[in-house]
């Protein structure tokens, strides 16, 4: 055991797979010398040499399809994206491409990658730094999706969608990085010094995609969250005194729905969080896949608590990002319904 | 600043193509440098000293069918041969099922007619281990590597034994060890991603190299330029090749290329050694194609080549080209036919004759109707075995996911 | 009034948008001289010359990005992508640039644009012409989402897009283009011949946008479809002898909740059906809404029928497409739940 | 083919910038043509009959401070010393907001040291109705167009007078009026808008011309390609700027780059007019500009334009420089300061002198001062008057939606 930050879980994690498996490339804007305007990758390029940690032209559809003709060879490229909101350029080659290898040429060509990206908002971004784009992905068959809310499963999911056969697309809540945060941001900083979730194992052991953790046990009410938003709604249970059975669930896509439909047919009442617009947000999805598996248990409508269909303002910083009144406002009001 | 009040109206400038349906094609402005002009230099030149080759063109066949110049290459009788038998049999098997199409067993078809010497002839300078990222017009690719042929139809019947499954179009073929990649129905895609494998086997030591494929038209899109950037910067053991049949489908190919005179010239802009090559001459294309493999194994790096070539068929079997171009064209086009010229070359040789030109023909045509019947016999688009429901959801991930699992019950499958 | 088909509807709406409006431009791949793969536009360039109407290079970034360079100087332009698999390649310019120049800009800059595209599948159109991407546009903030499953709202729906002030995405259910297709693809083709809905008025009759039609009303349960998915449904609640009110949305974006709700409130039951894979298809936001709506008077789960979370097969066509069969089960099971 | 199993094993070439931290930065193969050595065009030259250009220099500002060659131009002492007061006012300027973000009055910014004459000479090639999109390292374009300064800290600031309501960073400034194009956060998606506008002037039958603008880092960006496709084929009415100011972030100039010269030699493989110039002169830039400028307007389509400079600051207040380059490379820069080159011009002009130098200098510290207090009495991020939280549910569309009015209310606004 090692405490660490999220991004030295991170960067952990890309060192333990590199050492492992010379298969293993990372590249990226910035990521070779510089180590990444994140510092994910620092050190790598110093040690593991510049063919497998370089850094790439300012293209992430090039990014991507250089990096699925590599994953096609037989490489185990890890590439990153300076921020979620500019993975969009490169939209096609991950839908069209990367997630279609395998079907399309019957497993004869296989595509086992892993775009990382910064997600999500809380830093004064503004448009184009706080954007959460994982819906998009969510939608497209033969992607798998995964955000971790801490140091611990950061580097365990890491190990695992590195050794995933398929392509992987892992989001790293920015806010997070380099402490939780509950949305309380007028209170001082708290960092992953101390937490137990900075407690990050050494060596190779991965956490397995797919599986949610229940990280607040509770019989009142469950929340669905991911990210940053598994703080906030910590928060909110808190003040609003409720008995929130709290489950970040770490993978979107496969989705463990077992562990979602067993805590909501307990509690009767769901309430879900993203970060994201509403419309068509993964919170939609996860909506209806709970009234779908537990419909006759439901007491009360399932809620959802997301960012407002605008573009990400940047001085309505907290006037937009979904906090803990807002959630604890939908979490009193369906223990009121 | 007063005179840019008196600056005139501006206007928008649509290129457009010297002749459409009625017009009488005219390509007498399409300089065409006689055979053997052009040079060869040498593996390790600089691109910037053969910057004219992207604006010439090599061509080894001149008009008596003589071999000559400094690209005439090596190939011996037999090559030739075997080369003719190649794009002889491509366009019998190109013939056979766009009938087939005609007839509902097909769904979709793309023919190679006129351009069977481009994919055919750079297929022979390839190694074993190479890998191709072709688009839907480079079945010479496999043809020339001795694919079966009655796969390639199970394929584009969507029968029972469709290797891929019945999941992908006829004609969207994929064979890793003939070193084909899957192709995509996205235009440009697979251009970039050549690159990144032909880096990948630089980073790993090999000496495997990549080749890429794209069409004309499909150079405009964005990918292309993602391609030649990363090529460009890592200097990639990769061919780029660029094959220029004059069409996108009803659209020129000077809308794509716009105010350069060729496509090749787009590799200037990267450093990118270009040349230009007559896509309808077999020598010159294998000969180009093994100097283009030699430079990238011997890490010199990318090579751009543009095929001058004309697509004789429609676009497509959705497709009728009488609606936007001359039916005299084709007739018209300066370069001939590939099958023809190699013919023609072959009997100058000594080496080949009307009457073994006829039964080779014979022969293609048996055993394309051999193949035919195999693969009719297990079934075609919609009668006969066809592939399984249940094969829908497999391989969408390496392990099928439980919602995965639960669709498929619900389907009943 | 005049019996057209859709193609015929959608290039008379082109014609009459044209000639009321120079500011209106049109161009895509193959739409200039040859009028488009589809003939959508044929005959545009000839009546209005090649300054409006012209053929694009092969590239839909390009495409839409020009778009909006011409947008914001001030003209209408309508562009076509020649098929929606093929609309990816530019979702970057559409979701990070068109959908945000009036927020950004404080309305100083703004983006009237048309991008319309042929969707959906029912063609053995395969991985690459059949796809139906309209989630990923409706999740973004600043578009509007539109598709038409008739000729007479086709015509009525593009004239209203032409001039609304802000980004369209216009979906063609491609499969609807000669004729209403209920999804028995065993039987004869139909025509827009004689049908009511392919009655086409002249003129320049706009169809407001954010409105549903209930094509089919019904005490028994509410269906919400789309596109093509409305013959099938009509098919499936014949084939189901289910009362079946179904309601046509015609915009996604925004959407007609309260036609919707009032519907659903009556009914209390809903099925929702549509062509695009499951996992975050719009059809996840449409239980949502409705359940967030009409909890209290659902009488069973919601449910949706959908293509499958696979890439669109081949030869699988009939298997994968959400056919009448399916939907009819899925009425009925709605009905005895 | 025997050979192939003796072919090398391959590796990987990943470009490297000559200097490190630690490293003593070193020029000396960067090929600097001397002032006025480059020849000017007439309007309607064929680009290909300057392709050298790409790969030279333009430059009219010679050591000892005289304006030579064919490229000097007609600018007035006026003019020059205009141009000097926009660039001194555009670095106070800067300066007192990187401090302000210091200060944590600002989110984040980012300056334009020693690239200020880029922006503020090429603005004043421009005509009213012309129009800019700009990358977020133009602000020189809307103080050259004395766009008020107050309005631009609001914006930064974000206090409730900020003209885009808190919704936009800092530095992504919009003015429609003064043909400044709302700064996108996303890098290449302007360029190619550019293009879009021109080509709605021409279709338009009017007179005004766009600009585009892309930084060297972002040339690698696939929009870069579309601009360049659709600039070629319509032969757009658009000056394309790149202004190389040799680093990304932490990336130097080679990696977007990759094995080409310079990046004016990109315009090469589409046909367009393509040439290279000292970002560091104003009177070159201007000069440049101004031809370009006429180029389009004549009908003549487009110009790409390399502005070669350099990045003395921090990419923006999110970056530390001293990670990655030496802190002597800004010293060592050949191409020198523009603020202090073109003051010597002027000096030697006997135009201009140190004591109205030092005034001026003051008194554009007081004017800044003074529009800052003005905008500080407003507020600054988080403090004072702040935009209203209404304003983030206006202008997603023309017309509010029932789901944003709803939104609204559930927020409380
Ligand atoms: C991204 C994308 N856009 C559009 C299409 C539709 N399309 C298929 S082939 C084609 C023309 C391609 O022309 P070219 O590149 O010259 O290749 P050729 O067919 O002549 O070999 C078009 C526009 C597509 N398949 N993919
Ligand atoms: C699509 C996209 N990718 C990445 C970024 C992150 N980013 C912001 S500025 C920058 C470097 C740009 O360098 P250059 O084009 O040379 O412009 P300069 O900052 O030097 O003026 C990067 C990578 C972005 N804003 N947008
Ligand atoms: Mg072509
Ligand atoms: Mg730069």
């Amino acid at each position: 055991m090692a405490q660490m930050t999220m991004i030295e879980a991170i960067r952990d994690a890309h060192d333990t797979a590199m050492e492992a498996d010379p298969r293993v490339v990372v590249f990226g804007e910035d990521v070779g010398f510089f180590g990444g305007v994140f510092r994910c990758t620092a050190g790598l390029q110093a040690k593991y040499g510049k063919s497998r940690c370089f850094d790439a032209p300012i293209n992430e559809s090039g990014i991507v399809g250089a990096a699925i003709g590599m994953a096609a060879y037989g490489l185990r490229p890890v590439v990153e994206i300076q921020f979620a909101d500019y993975v969009l350029p490169a939209y096609d080659q991950i839908a069209s491409e990367a997630a279609r290898l395998r079907y399309r040429s019957n497993g004869d060509f296989t595509c086992p990658l892993v775009i990382r990206m910064p997600t999500g908002g809380g830093i004064f971004g503004g448009q184009t730094h706080s954007q959460s784009p994982e819906a998009i992905f969510t939608h497209v068959s033969g992607l798998k999706v995964v955000i971790p809310s801490n140091p611990r499963d950061a580097k365990g999911l890491l190990l695992a969608s590195i050794e995933d056969p398929d392509p992987v697309i892992f989001l790293e809540p920015k806010r997070l990085y380099n402490g939780p945060f509950d949305g309380h941001h007028d209170r001082p900083l708290t960092s992953w010094k101390g937490h137990a979730l900075g407690d990050v194992p050494e060596g190779g052991e991965t956490i397995p995609l797919g599986q949610a953790e229940v990280r607040r046990a509770g019989r009142d009410v469950t929340v669905l969250a991911y990210g940053t938003m598994v703080y906030v709604a910590e928060a909110a249970a808190e003040a609003a005194g409720v008995e929130a059975e709290i489950i970040d669930l770490r993978t979107l896509v496969p989705l463990d729905l077992e562990t979602i439909a067993a805590s909501v047919k307990k509690t009767g009442r769901c309430v879900i969080v993203h970060e994201a617009t509403r419309i068509s947000g993964f919170g939609g999805e996860l909506m209806s896949q709970v009234q779908e598996a537990c419909f006759y248990h439901l007491e009360a409508p399932i809620a959802r608590v997301t960012g407002w269909d605008t573009p990400y303002p940047h001085t309505q910083e907290w006037e937009y990002f979904p906090g803990p009144a807002r959630v604890a406002e939908a979490l009193k009001r369906v223990m009121e319904d | 600043m007063s005179d840019g009040d008196r600056s005139p109206a501006l206007t928008l400038k649509v290129p457009e193509p010297g002749c459409r349906p009625g017009d009488t094609p005219d390509f007498s402005d399409f300089e065409i440098p006689r055979a053997g002009a052009v040079p060869r230099p040498p593996l390790d030149v600089a691109p910037d000293d053969i910057r004219d080759m992207a604006f010439s063109i090599i061509r080894v066949l001149n008009k008596e069918g003589h071999a000559v110049g400094e690209w005439a290459g090596d190939l011996t009788p037999d090559d030739l041969r075997a080369g003719l038998r190649h794009m002889m049999l491509l366009r019998v098997f190109d013939a056979r099922m766009l009938t087939a199409q005609r007839q509902g067993k097909v769904t979709f078809y793309a023919q190679h007619l006129g351009e069977e010497a481009v994919s055919c002839a750079f297929r022979q300078a390839l190694k074993p281990g190479d890998m191709n990222f072709p688009t839907y017009r480079q079945a010479g690719l496999l043809i020339a590597s001795g694919f079966p042929l009655s796969e390639l139809m199970n394929q584009n019947y969507g029968n029972a034994a469709d290797p891929l499954k019945g999941r992908q179009l006829p004609i969207c073929y994929s064979s890793k060890e003939h070193g084909f990649f899957t192709v995509s129905g996205n235009l440009g895609t697979q251009f970039l991603q050549s690159v990144g494998w032909a880096m990948a086997s630089a980073i790993s030591n090999d000496t495997k190299i990549a080749a890429g494929w794209i069409g004309d038209g499909s150079t405009a899109e964005n990918d292309f330029h993602a391609a030649m950037v990363f090529a460009s910067t890592y200097s990639a053991p990769v061919v780029l090749n660029i094959v220029n049949n004059q069409w996108a489908i009803s659209t020129f190919q000077g809308i794509a290329r716009g105010g350069v005179g060729t496509f090749a010239a787009r590799g200037h802009g990267f450093g990118i050694a270009s040349i230009r090559v007559d896509g309808n001459d077999y020598l010159a294309v294998h000969a180009v194609a093994k100097w283009a493999a030699d430079r990238a194994r011997a890490g010199h790096g990318p090579t751009l080549i543009e095929y001058v070539t004309y697509r004789v068929g429609a676009h497509s079997s959705s497709d009728d080209p009488s609606v936007y171009r001359s039916g005299d064209e084709a007739a018209a086009w300066p370069l001939g036919d590939p099958i023809e010229r190699l013919k023609t070359h072959l009997i100058t040789l000594g080496e080949w004759s009307e009457e073994r030109h006829a039964q080779a023909q014979a022969e293609l045509e048996d055993e394309v109707r051999a193949a035919q019947r195999e693969a009719e016999a297990i079934g075609t688009m919609g009668s006969g075995a066809q592939p399984s429901a249940r094969d829908m959801f497999e391989d969408v991930y390496a392990e099928m996911p439980p919602h995965l699992i639960a669709q498929r019950r619900e389907a009943g499958y």
